[in-house]
Protein backbone atom coordinates (compact mmCIF):
# COMPACT_ATOMS: atom_id res chain seq x y z
CA UNK A 1 0.00 0.00 0.00
CA UNK A 2 2.96 2.48 0.60
CA UNK A 3 6.18 1.84 -1.20
CA UNK A 4 9.17 2.56 0.37
CA UNK A 5 11.80 2.14 -2.48
CA UNK A 6 14.68 1.65 -0.44
CA UNK A 7 17.63 -0.03 -2.32
CA UNK A 8 19.27 -3.09 -1.06
CA UNK A 9 16.99 -4.34 2.28
CA UNK A 10 18.32 -6.38 4.51
CA UNK A 11 17.03 -9.75 6.21
CA UNK A 12 15.06 -7.79 9.32
CA UNK A 13 13.65 -4.55 6.75
CA UNK A 14 12.63 -7.24 3.96
CA UNK A 15 10.19 -8.78 6.87
CA UNK A 16 9.68 -5.59 8.84
CA UNK A 17 8.00 -4.06 5.23
CA UNK A 18 5.90 -7.38 4.54
CA UNK A 19 4.74 -7.68 8.57
CA UNK A 20 4.18 -3.61 8.00
CA UNK A 21 1.81 -4.24 4.75
CA UNK A 22 0.00 -7.45 6.47
CA UNK A 23 -0.72 -5.32 9.25
CA UNK A 24 -2.04 -1.90 7.22
CA UNK A 25 -4.29 -4.90 5.99
CA UNK A 26 -5.22 -6.37 9.04
CA UNK A 27 -5.77 -3.31 10.53
CA UNK A 28 -7.90 -1.75 7.31
CA UNK A 29 -10.19 -5.29 7.71
CA UNK A 30 -10.82 -4.57 11.37
CA UNK A 31 -11.72 -1.07 11.27
CA UNK A 32 -14.03 -2.09 8.37
CA UNK A 33 -15.67 -4.75 10.98
CA UNK A 34 -15.97 -1.91 13.35
CA UNK A 35 -17.66 0.74 10.99
CA UNK A 36 -19.76 -1.56 8.81
CA UNK A 37 -21.23 -3.07 11.89
CA UNK A 38 -21.88 0.23 13.28
CA UNK A 39 -23.45 1.26 10.14
CA UNK A 40 -25.82 -1.77 9.09
CA UNK A 41 -26.61 -3.93 11.96
CA UNK A 42 -29.55 -3.70 14.52
CA UNK A 43 -28.84 -2.93 17.58
CA UNK A 44 -31.57 -4.54 18.84
CA UNK A 45 -30.30 -8.57 18.53
CA UNK A 46 -33.70 -9.44 18.74
CA UNK A 47 -32.53 -12.01 15.93
CA UNK A 48 -29.31 -13.61 16.12
CA UNK A 49 -28.90 -14.03 12.46
CA UNK A 50 -28.33 -11.28 9.97
CA UNK A 51 -31.10 -10.49 8.28
CA UNK A 52 -31.30 -9.78 4.00
CA UNK A 53 -31.38 -6.05 4.48
CA UNK A 54 -28.52 -6.39 6.99
CA UNK A 55 -26.21 -8.80 4.71
CA UNK A 56 -26.91 -6.32 1.48
CA UNK A 57 -25.83 -3.69 3.51
CA UNK A 58 -22.55 -5.00 4.90
CA UNK A 59 -21.73 -5.96 1.33
CA UNK A 60 -22.51 -2.15 -0.10
CA UNK A 61 -20.77 -0.88 2.97
CA UNK A 62 -17.55 -3.18 2.63
CA UNK A 63 -16.98 -1.99 -1.24
CA UNK A 64 -18.00 1.76 -0.31
CA UNK A 65 -15.38 1.68 2.71
CA UNK A 66 -12.25 -0.04 0.90
CA UNK A 67 -13.13 2.74 -2.06
CA UNK A 68 -12.95 5.41 0.17
CA UNK A 69 -10.03 3.45 1.70
CA UNK A 70 -8.36 3.63 -2.05
CA UNK A 71 -9.25 6.89 -2.40
CA UNK A 72 -7.84 8.85 0.45
CA UNK A 73 -4.56 6.69 0.41
CA UNK A 74 -4.04 8.44 -3.03
CA UNK A 75 -5.34 12.19 -2.35
CA UNK A 76 -2.96 11.24 0.90
CA UNK A 77 -0.07 10.52 -1.21
CA UNK A 78 -0.53 13.62 -3.92
CA UNK A 79 -1.43 16.09 -1.38
CA UNK A 80 0.94 14.77 1.30
CA UNK A 81 3.60 15.30 -1.34
CA UNK A 82 3.22 18.65 -1.88
CA UNK A 83 2.35 19.75 1.50
CA UNK A 84 4.70 17.55 3.66
CA UNK A 85 1.51 16.42 5.36
CA UNK A 86 2.90 14.18 8.77
CA UNK A 87 5.13 16.74 9.52
CA UNK A 88 3.97 17.82 12.64
CA UNK A 89 4.65 14.56 14.14
CA UNK B 1 8.21 -8.54 -1.70
CA UNK B 2 9.19 -11.71 -2.99
CA UNK B 3 12.51 -14.02 -2.38
CA UNK B 4 12.54 -14.72 1.29
CA UNK B 5 15.40 -17.13 2.94
CA UNK B 6 13.75 -20.27 4.87
CA UNK B 7 14.89 -18.20 7.76
CA UNK B 8 12.85 -15.40 6.81
CA UNK B 9 10.17 -17.35 5.92
CA UNK B 10 10.19 -18.81 9.68
CA UNK B 11 10.88 -15.68 10.96
CA UNK B 12 7.77 -14.04 9.06
CA UNK B 13 5.51 -17.16 9.72
CA UNK B 14 6.32 -16.53 13.63
CA UNK B 15 5.21 -12.40 13.86
CA UNK B 16 2.24 -13.67 11.98
CA UNK B 17 1.07 -15.88 14.37
CA UNK B 18 2.15 -13.05 16.96
CA UNK B 19 -0.35 -10.64 15.07
CA UNK B 20 -2.98 -13.21 14.54
CA UNK B 21 -2.99 -13.75 18.20
CA UNK B 22 -2.70 -9.72 18.77
CA UNK B 23 -5.46 -9.34 15.72
CA UNK B 24 -8.18 -11.88 17.45
CA UNK B 25 -7.76 -10.62 20.97
CA UNK B 26 -8.94 -7.09 19.72
CA UNK B 27 -11.75 -8.62 17.99
CA UNK B 28 -12.74 -10.81 20.63
CA UNK B 29 -12.69 -7.22 22.71
CA UNK B 30 -14.32 -5.37 20.65
CA UNK B 31 -16.97 -8.11 20.56
CA UNK B 32 -17.21 -8.23 24.37
CA UNK B 33 -17.59 -4.05 24.57
CA UNK B 34 -20.41 -4.03 21.77
CA UNK B 35 -22.18 -7.03 22.77
CA UNK B 36 -22.41 -5.92 26.79
CA UNK B 37 -23.02 -2.14 25.32
CA UNK B 38 -25.82 -3.84 23.47
CA UNK B 39 -27.25 -5.57 25.98
CA UNK B 40 -26.79 -4.88 29.45
CA UNK B 41 -28.50 -1.54 30.81
CA UNK B 42 -29.74 -3.02 33.96
CA UNK B 43 -27.68 -2.43 37.29
CA UNK B 44 -30.28 -3.56 39.66
CA UNK B 45 -28.54 -7.08 40.19
CA UNK B 46 -25.12 -8.33 39.87
CA UNK B 47 -26.09 -11.15 38.07
CA UNK B 48 -27.35 -11.65 34.31
CA UNK B 49 -30.91 -12.05 33.40
CA UNK B 50 -32.08 -14.53 30.81
CA UNK B 51 -33.08 -11.99 28.84
CA UNK B 52 -29.34 -10.31 28.81
CA UNK B 53 -27.71 -13.56 28.02
CA UNK B 54 -30.08 -14.29 24.87
CA UNK B 55 -29.16 -10.72 23.74
CA UNK B 56 -25.60 -11.34 24.14
CA UNK B 57 -25.63 -14.92 22.57
CA UNK B 58 -27.63 -13.54 19.60
CA UNK B 59 -25.08 -10.60 19.29
CA UNK B 60 -22.52 -12.77 19.25
CA UNK B 61 -23.96 -15.18 16.76
CA UNK B 62 -24.14 -12.13 14.79
CA UNK B 63 -20.67 -10.71 14.85
CA UNK B 64 -19.57 -13.88 13.92
CA UNK B 65 -21.79 -13.84 10.97
CA UNK B 66 -20.62 -10.87 10.20
CA UNK B 67 -17.23 -11.01 10.69
CA UNK B 68 -17.34 -13.90 8.00
CA UNK B 69 -18.93 -12.29 5.54
CA UNK B 70 -16.85 -8.99 5.83
CA UNK B 71 -14.17 -11.32 5.57
CA UNK B 72 -15.13 -12.76 2.62
CA UNK B 73 -15.80 -9.30 0.86
CA UNK B 74 -12.68 -8.19 2.09
CA UNK B 75 -10.25 -11.19 0.61
CA UNK B 76 -12.07 -10.72 -2.43
CA UNK B 77 -11.90 -6.75 -2.98
CA UNK B 78 -8.71 -7.13 -1.77
CA UNK B 79 -7.67 -9.48 -4.33
CA UNK B 80 -9.14 -7.53 -6.59
CA UNK B 81 -7.10 -4.49 -5.88
CA UNK B 82 -3.52 -6.49 -5.70
CA UNK B 83 -4.60 -7.70 -9.35
CA UNK B 84 -5.12 -4.01 -10.31
CA UNK B 85 -1.81 -2.80 -9.05
CA UNK B 86 0.51 -5.86 -10.05
CA UNK B 87 -0.87 -5.12 -13.46
CA UNK B 88 -0.09 -1.60 -13.34
CA UNK B 89 3.20 -2.04 -12.11
CA UNK B 90 4.50 -4.89 -14.56
CA UNK B 91 3.60 -2.08 -17.65
CA UNK C 1 -8.10 -18.20 29.22
CA UNK C 2 -7.04 -19.61 25.53
CA UNK C 3 -5.21 -22.89 26.17
CA UNK C 4 -2.96 -23.34 22.83
CA UNK C 5 -1.71 -27.09 24.39
CA UNK C 6 1.85 -27.15 22.48
CA UNK C 7 4.16 -30.06 23.28
CA UNK C 8 7.17 -28.68 24.46
CA UNK C 9 7.69 -24.78 24.88
CA UNK C 10 10.61 -23.31 24.69
CA UNK C 11 11.80 -20.45 27.29
CA UNK C 12 10.40 -17.53 24.64
CA UNK C 13 7.13 -19.64 24.08
CA UNK C 14 6.79 -20.28 27.72
CA UNK C 15 7.73 -16.07 28.40
CA UNK C 16 4.99 -15.49 25.41
CA UNK C 17 2.57 -17.65 26.84
CA UNK C 18 2.19 -16.38 30.37
CA UNK C 19 2.75 -12.39 28.90
CA UNK C 20 -0.30 -13.04 26.52
CA UNK C 21 -2.50 -14.51 29.86
CA UNK C 22 -1.81 -11.55 31.60
CA UNK C 23 -2.15 -9.23 28.67
CA UNK C 24 -5.93 -10.69 28.01
CA UNK C 25 -6.23 -10.14 31.54
CA UNK C 26 -4.96 -6.90 31.67
CA UNK C 27 -7.09 -5.57 28.51
CA UNK C 28 -10.44 -6.86 30.05
CA UNK C 29 -9.66 -5.20 33.26
CA UNK C 30 -9.10 -1.97 31.19
CA UNK C 31 -12.33 -2.38 28.98
CA UNK C 32 -14.10 -2.95 31.85
CA UNK C 33 -13.19 0.19 33.06
CA UNK C 34 -14.07 1.91 30.03
CA UNK C 35 -17.59 0.17 29.68
CA UNK C 36 -18.93 0.36 33.59
CA UNK C 37 -17.15 4.32 33.80
CA UNK C 38 -19.41 4.84 30.91
CA UNK C 39 -22.43 2.81 32.48
CA UNK C 40 -22.44 4.12 35.75
CA UNK C 41 -20.84 7.36 36.34
CA UNK C 42 -22.56 10.95 36.06
CA UNK C 43 -20.57 12.94 33.34
CA UNK C 44 -21.46 16.64 35.18
CA UNK C 45 -18.61 15.74 37.71
CA UNK C 46 -20.81 18.06 39.97
CA UNK C 47 -19.40 15.37 43.10
CA UNK C 48 -16.06 14.21 43.24
CA UNK C 49 -16.82 11.28 44.91
CA UNK C 50 -18.82 8.28 44.17
CA UNK C 51 -22.30 8.75 44.93
CA UNK C 52 -23.47 5.37 46.85
CA UNK C 53 -25.57 4.45 44.01
CA UNK C 54 -22.49 4.77 41.38
CA UNK C 55 -20.64 2.58 43.70
CA UNK C 56 -22.78 -0.38 43.84
CA UNK C 57 -24.02 0.47 39.93
CA UNK C 58 -19.70 -0.16 39.53
CA UNK C 59 -19.80 -3.41 41.52
CA UNK C 60 -22.91 -4.99 38.91
CA UNK C 61 -21.42 -3.84 36.41
CA UNK C 62 -18.13 -5.54 37.45
CA UNK C 63 -19.55 -8.97 37.64
CA UNK C 64 -21.54 -8.92 34.74
CA UNK C 65 -19.30 -7.80 32.60
CA UNK C 66 -17.21 -10.53 34.19
CA UNK C 67 -19.72 -12.72 33.64
CA UNK C 68 -20.70 -11.13 29.94
CA UNK C 69 -16.61 -11.93 28.82
CA UNK C 70 -16.71 -15.78 30.37
CA UNK C 71 -20.26 -16.65 28.52
CA UNK C 72 -19.07 -15.26 25.30
CA UNK C 73 -15.28 -16.71 25.78
CA UNK C 74 -17.31 -19.72 25.78
CA UNK C 75 -19.37 -19.82 23.26
CA UNK C 76 -16.58 -18.31 20.68
CA UNK C 77 -14.59 -21.69 21.49
CA UNK C 78 -17.90 -23.50 20.92
CA UNK C 79 -18.93 -22.11 17.79
CA UNK C 80 -15.40 -20.70 16.20
CA UNK C 81 -14.58 -24.86 16.78
CA UNK C 82 -17.44 -25.42 14.88
CA UNK C 83 -17.60 -22.69 12.11
CA UNK C 84 -14.01 -21.55 11.98
CA UNK C 85 -14.05 -17.87 13.31
CA UNK C 86 -11.54 -15.73 12.41
CA UNK C 87 -10.61 -17.72 9.37
CA UNK C 88 -10.98 -14.58 7.62
CA UNK C 89 -8.06 -12.92 8.95
CA UNK D 1 1.77 -22.36 33.49
CA UNK D 2 5.13 -22.93 35.95
CA UNK D 3 8.04 -23.77 36.28
CA UNK D 4 10.23 -20.47 34.99
CA UNK D 5 14.11 -21.05 35.45
CA UNK D 6 15.70 -17.81 37.22
CA UNK D 7 16.61 -16.33 33.53
CA UNK D 8 12.84 -16.73 32.38
CA UNK D 9 11.45 -14.88 35.45
CA UNK D 10 13.71 -12.15 35.05
CA UNK D 11 13.30 -11.31 31.14
CA UNK D 12 9.36 -11.82 32.11
CA UNK D 13 9.65 -9.25 34.40
CA UNK D 14 11.02 -6.94 32.53
CA UNK D 15 8.49 -7.85 30.09
CA UNK D 16 5.44 -7.24 32.37
CA UNK D 17 6.80 -3.64 33.91
CA UNK D 18 7.17 -2.77 30.58
CA UNK D 19 3.42 -3.39 30.20
CA UNK D 20 2.31 -1.75 33.28
CA UNK D 21 4.05 1.28 31.79
CA UNK D 22 1.88 0.53 28.99
CA UNK D 23 -1.20 -0.21 30.88
CA UNK D 24 -1.17 2.85 32.79
CA UNK D 25 -0.42 5.15 30.15
CA UNK D 26 -3.37 4.17 27.90
CA UNK D 27 -5.37 4.68 31.72
CA UNK D 28 -3.68 7.85 31.77
CA UNK D 29 -4.76 8.80 28.41
CA UNK D 30 -8.02 7.64 28.32
CA UNK D 31 -8.51 9.72 31.50
CA UNK D 32 -7.92 12.59 29.82
CA UNK D 33 -9.43 12.42 26.81
CA UNK D 34 -12.67 11.69 29.28
CA UNK D 35 -12.23 14.58 31.64
CA UNK D 36 -11.69 17.13 29.10
CA UNK D 37 -14.49 15.86 26.65
CA UNK D 38 -16.88 16.03 30.06
CA UNK D 39 -15.35 19.00 31.42
CA UNK D 40 -14.45 21.53 28.70
CA UNK D 41 -16.98 23.10 25.94
CA UNK D 42 -16.35 26.72 25.61
CA UNK D 43 -13.66 27.72 23.00
CA UNK D 44 -14.26 31.67 23.49
CA UNK D 45 -10.77 31.40 25.74
CA UNK D 46 -7.96 30.04 25.37
CA UNK D 47 -6.93 29.23 29.32
CA UNK D 48 -9.41 26.52 31.42
CA UNK D 49 -11.46 28.37 33.86
CA UNK D 50 -12.15 28.16 37.30
CA UNK D 51 -14.95 25.89 36.81
CA UNK D 52 -13.44 23.80 34.03
CA UNK D 53 -10.48 22.98 36.43
CA UNK D 54 -12.70 22.23 38.79
CA UNK D 55 -14.57 19.50 36.99
CA UNK D 56 -11.40 18.17 35.66
CA UNK D 57 -10.07 18.01 39.05
CA UNK D 58 -13.37 16.27 40.12
CA UNK D 59 -13.60 14.00 37.21
CA UNK D 60 -9.48 12.36 38.28
CA UNK D 61 -10.58 11.93 42.01
CA UNK D 62 -13.82 9.98 40.94
CA UNK D 63 -11.83 8.76 38.04
CA UNK D 64 -9.36 7.58 40.27
CA UNK D 65 -11.83 6.31 42.89
CA UNK D 66 -13.81 4.24 39.96
CA UNK D 67 -10.20 3.02 39.13
CA UNK D 68 -8.94 1.61 42.48
CA UNK D 69 -12.87 -0.20 43.35
CA UNK D 70 -13.09 -1.99 39.32
CA UNK D 71 -9.49 -2.97 40.56
CA UNK D 72 -10.51 -4.49 43.87
CA UNK D 73 -13.90 -6.48 41.83
CA UNK D 74 -11.56 -7.65 39.09
CA UNK D 75 -8.89 -9.46 41.49
CA UNK D 76 -12.38 -10.83 43.49
CA UNK D 77 -13.79 -12.15 40.42
CA UNK D 78 -10.73 -13.30 38.94
CA UNK D 79 -9.66 -14.77 41.90
CA UNK D 80 -12.82 -16.51 41.74
CA UNK D 81 -12.45 -17.71 38.05
CA UNK D 82 -9.22 -19.07 38.31
CA UNK D 83 -10.18 -21.33 41.69
CA UNK D 84 -12.76 -22.34 39.90
CA UNK D 85 -10.89 -23.16 36.80
CA UNK D 86 -8.29 -25.17 38.58
CA UNK D 87 -10.52 -27.44 40.35
CA UNK D 88 -12.18 -28.01 37.02
CA UNK D 89 -8.68 -29.24 35.74
CA UNK D 90 -7.50 -31.04 38.53
CA UNK D 91 -10.70 -33.40 38.37
CA UNK E 1 6.71 13.52 31.63
CA UNK E 2 7.28 10.85 34.31
CA UNK E 3 10.84 10.80 36.40
CA UNK E 4 12.04 7.47 37.24
CA UNK E 5 15.25 8.02 38.42
CA UNK E 6 17.24 5.34 38.18
CA UNK E 7 21.12 4.83 39.25
CA UNK E 8 22.54 3.72 36.63
CA UNK E 9 21.04 3.04 33.54
CA UNK E 10 22.18 0.95 30.58
CA UNK E 11 21.83 1.74 27.00
CA UNK E 12 18.69 -0.42 26.39
CA UNK E 13 17.23 1.50 29.26
CA UNK E 14 18.67 4.72 28.25
CA UNK E 15 16.84 4.19 24.76
CA UNK E 16 13.33 3.14 26.44
CA UNK E 17 13.39 5.57 28.30
CA UNK E 18 13.70 8.03 25.62
CA UNK E 19 11.36 6.18 23.53
CA UNK E 20 9.14 6.34 26.23
CA UNK E 21 9.12 10.17 26.32
CA UNK E 22 8.54 10.47 22.67
CA UNK E 23 5.59 7.93 23.01
CA UNK E 24 3.51 10.20 25.61
CA UNK E 25 4.28 13.22 23.43
CA UNK E 26 2.87 11.28 20.17
CA UNK E 27 0.05 10.24 22.09
CA UNK E 28 -0.61 12.83 23.53
CA UNK E 29 -0.77 15.12 20.06
CA UNK E 30 -2.76 12.40 18.51
CA UNK E 31 -5.30 12.38 21.26
CA UNK E 32 -5.47 16.26 20.90
CA UNK E 33 -6.22 16.00 17.22
CA UNK E 34 -8.91 13.31 17.80
CA UNK E 35 -10.73 15.29 20.72
CA UNK E 36 -10.30 18.93 19.57
CA UNK E 37 -11.40 18.04 16.13
CA UNK E 38 -14.72 16.32 17.98
CA UNK E 39 -15.01 19.62 19.16
CA UNK E 40 -14.41 21.86 16.74
CA UNK E 41 -14.65 21.00 13.17
CA UNK E 42 -18.21 20.79 11.32
CA UNK E 43 -18.61 17.38 10.38
CA UNK E 44 -21.15 18.33 7.60
CA UNK E 45 -17.24 18.80 5.35
CA UNK E 46 -19.31 21.34 2.76
CA UNK E 47 -16.38 23.53 2.72
CA UNK E 48 -12.94 21.66 2.75
CA UNK E 49 -11.00 24.64 4.41
CA UNK E 50 -11.37 25.39 8.04
CA UNK E 51 -13.42 28.61 8.77
CA UNK E 52 -12.25 31.05 10.97
CA UNK E 53 -14.27 29.89 13.59
CA UNK E 54 -13.06 26.24 13.37
CA UNK E 55 -9.34 27.34 13.39
CA UNK E 56 -9.57 29.97 16.26
CA UNK E 57 -11.35 26.87 18.66
CA UNK E 58 -8.73 24.48 17.34
CA UNK E 59 -6.02 26.79 19.07
CA UNK E 60 -7.85 27.33 21.73
CA UNK E 61 -9.14 23.32 21.86
CA UNK E 62 -5.20 22.94 21.91
CA UNK E 63 -4.00 25.23 24.44
CA UNK E 64 -6.39 23.76 27.34
CA UNK E 65 -5.90 20.43 26.13
CA UNK E 66 -2.36 20.99 26.64
CA UNK E 67 -3.01 22.60 29.99
CA UNK E 68 -5.58 19.77 31.26
CA UNK E 69 -3.03 17.17 30.33
CA UNK E 70 -0.46 19.06 32.62
CA UNK E 71 -2.61 19.13 35.82
CA UNK E 72 -3.93 15.77 35.44
CA UNK E 73 -0.70 15.19 35.03
CA UNK E 74 0.16 16.89 38.35
CA UNK E 75 -2.93 16.22 40.40
CA UNK E 76 -2.09 12.24 39.40
CA UNK E 77 1.17 12.66 41.01
CA UNK E 78 0.54 14.11 44.23
CA UNK E 79 -2.76 11.61 44.63
CA UNK E 80 -0.85 8.44 43.38
CA UNK E 81 1.59 8.92 46.12
CA UNK E 82 -0.82 9.33 48.57
CA UNK E 83 -3.45 6.74 47.24
CA UNK E 84 -1.67 4.29 45.25
CA UNK E 85 -3.11 5.07 42.20
CA UNK E 86 -2.80 2.26 39.28
CA UNK E 87 -2.82 -0.94 41.98
CA UNK E 88 -5.40 -2.62 40.46
CA UNK E 89 -3.36 -3.58 37.72
CA UNK F 1 18.45 13.00 27.09
CA UNK F 2 21.69 13.47 26.39
CA UNK F 3 25.06 11.42 26.37
CA UNK F 4 23.98 8.68 24.08
CA UNK F 5 26.68 6.94 22.03
CA UNK F 6 26.50 6.78 18.10
CA UNK F 7 25.16 3.10 18.04
CA UNK F 8 22.76 4.22 20.66
CA UNK F 9 21.24 6.91 19.00
CA UNK F 10 21.57 4.53 15.65
CA UNK F 11 19.01 2.67 17.63
CA UNK F 12 17.17 5.61 18.81
CA UNK F 13 16.48 6.82 15.42
CA UNK F 14 15.25 3.37 13.92
CA UNK F 15 12.87 2.66 17.07
CA UNK F 16 11.96 6.14 16.40
CA UNK F 17 11.15 5.65 12.45
CA UNK F 18 9.10 2.65 13.45
CA UNK F 19 7.05 4.77 15.47
CA UNK F 20 6.48 7.16 12.85
CA UNK F 21 4.90 4.85 11.00
CA UNK F 22 2.61 3.61 13.09
CA UNK F 23 1.91 6.56 13.90
CA UNK F 24 1.60 7.61 10.77
CA UNK F 25 -0.54 4.38 10.38
CA UNK F 26 -3.01 5.27 13.26
CA UNK F 27 -3.74 8.93 12.19
CA UNK F 28 -4.34 7.82 8.61
CA UNK F 29 -7.04 4.92 9.76
CA UNK F 30 -8.79 7.36 11.82
CA UNK F 31 -9.20 9.92 8.54
CA UNK F 32 -10.51 6.98 6.90
CA UNK F 33 -12.90 5.90 9.66
CA UNK F 34 -13.93 9.77 10.64
CA UNK F 35 -14.45 10.71 6.51
CA UNK F 36 -16.27 7.28 6.15
CA UNK F 37 -18.80 8.10 8.97
CA UNK F 38 -19.44 11.63 8.37
CA UNK F 39 -19.34 11.71 4.69
CA UNK F 40 -20.81 7.70 3.89
CA UNK F 41 -24.82 6.73 5.08
CA UNK F 42 -26.44 5.36 2.13
CA UNK F 43 -26.05 2.07 1.10
CA UNK F 44 -28.59 1.24 -1.53
CA UNK F 45 -25.35 1.56 -3.95
CA UNK F 46 -22.01 -0.19 -3.29
CA UNK F 47 -20.04 2.82 -5.36
CA UNK F 48 -19.84 6.02 -3.87
CA UNK F 49 -21.51 8.46 -5.27
CA UNK F 50 -20.41 11.70 -6.13
CA UNK F 51 -21.84 13.82 -3.23
CA UNK F 52 -19.98 10.64 -1.08
CA UNK F 53 -16.35 11.26 -3.02
CA UNK F 54 -16.64 15.23 -2.61
CA UNK F 55 -17.26 15.20 1.06
CA UNK F 56 -14.78 12.90 1.75
CA UNK F 57 -12.17 14.75 -0.42
CA UNK F 58 -12.78 17.77 1.20
CA UNK F 59 -12.54 16.07 5.10
CA UNK F 60 -9.28 14.96 3.91
CA UNK F 61 -8.24 18.31 3.14
CA UNK F 62 -10.01 19.71 6.12
CA UNK F 63 -8.16 16.99 8.60
CA UNK F 64 -5.27 17.27 6.93
CA UNK F 65 -5.15 21.23 7.60
CA UNK F 66 -6.42 20.47 11.20
CA UNK F 67 -3.20 18.19 11.83
CA UNK F 68 -1.11 20.69 10.43
CA UNK F 69 -2.53 23.24 12.45
CA UNK F 70 -2.66 21.37 15.82
CA UNK F 71 0.86 19.82 15.08
CA UNK F 72 2.10 23.76 15.26
CA UNK F 73 -0.04 24.14 18.57
CA UNK F 74 1.56 21.28 20.06
CA UNK F 75 5.19 22.11 18.97
CA UNK F 76 4.86 25.40 20.19
CA UNK F 77 3.30 24.53 23.75
CA UNK F 78 5.49 21.65 24.10
CA UNK F 79 8.60 23.36 24.00
CA UNK F 80 7.44 26.08 25.99
CA UNK F 81 6.50 23.57 28.69
CA UNK F 82 10.07 22.15 28.46
CA UNK F 83 11.84 24.96 28.63
CA UNK F 84 9.69 25.62 31.76
CA UNK F 85 10.36 22.41 33.13
CA UNK F 86 14.12 22.97 32.07
CA UNK F 87 13.86 26.21 34.55
CA UNK F 88 12.81 24.24 37.06
CA UNK F 89 15.03 21.48 37.11
CA UNK F 90 18.12 23.76 36.58
CA UNK F 91 17.34 25.90 39.86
Amino acid sequence: MFGFGRPQPTSAEKIAAIENELKVVAEMHSRMIKVCSAKCLDKTYREGELSKGEAVCLDRCAAKFFEAHQIISDQLQKEGAARGFGGGM
Amino acid sequence: MEGLTPAEQRELDQRLQKRQVKEFMTVFGNLVDNCFNACVDDFTSKVLSGRETGCISRCVIKSMTTQARLGERFAELNAAMTAEMQQKMSR
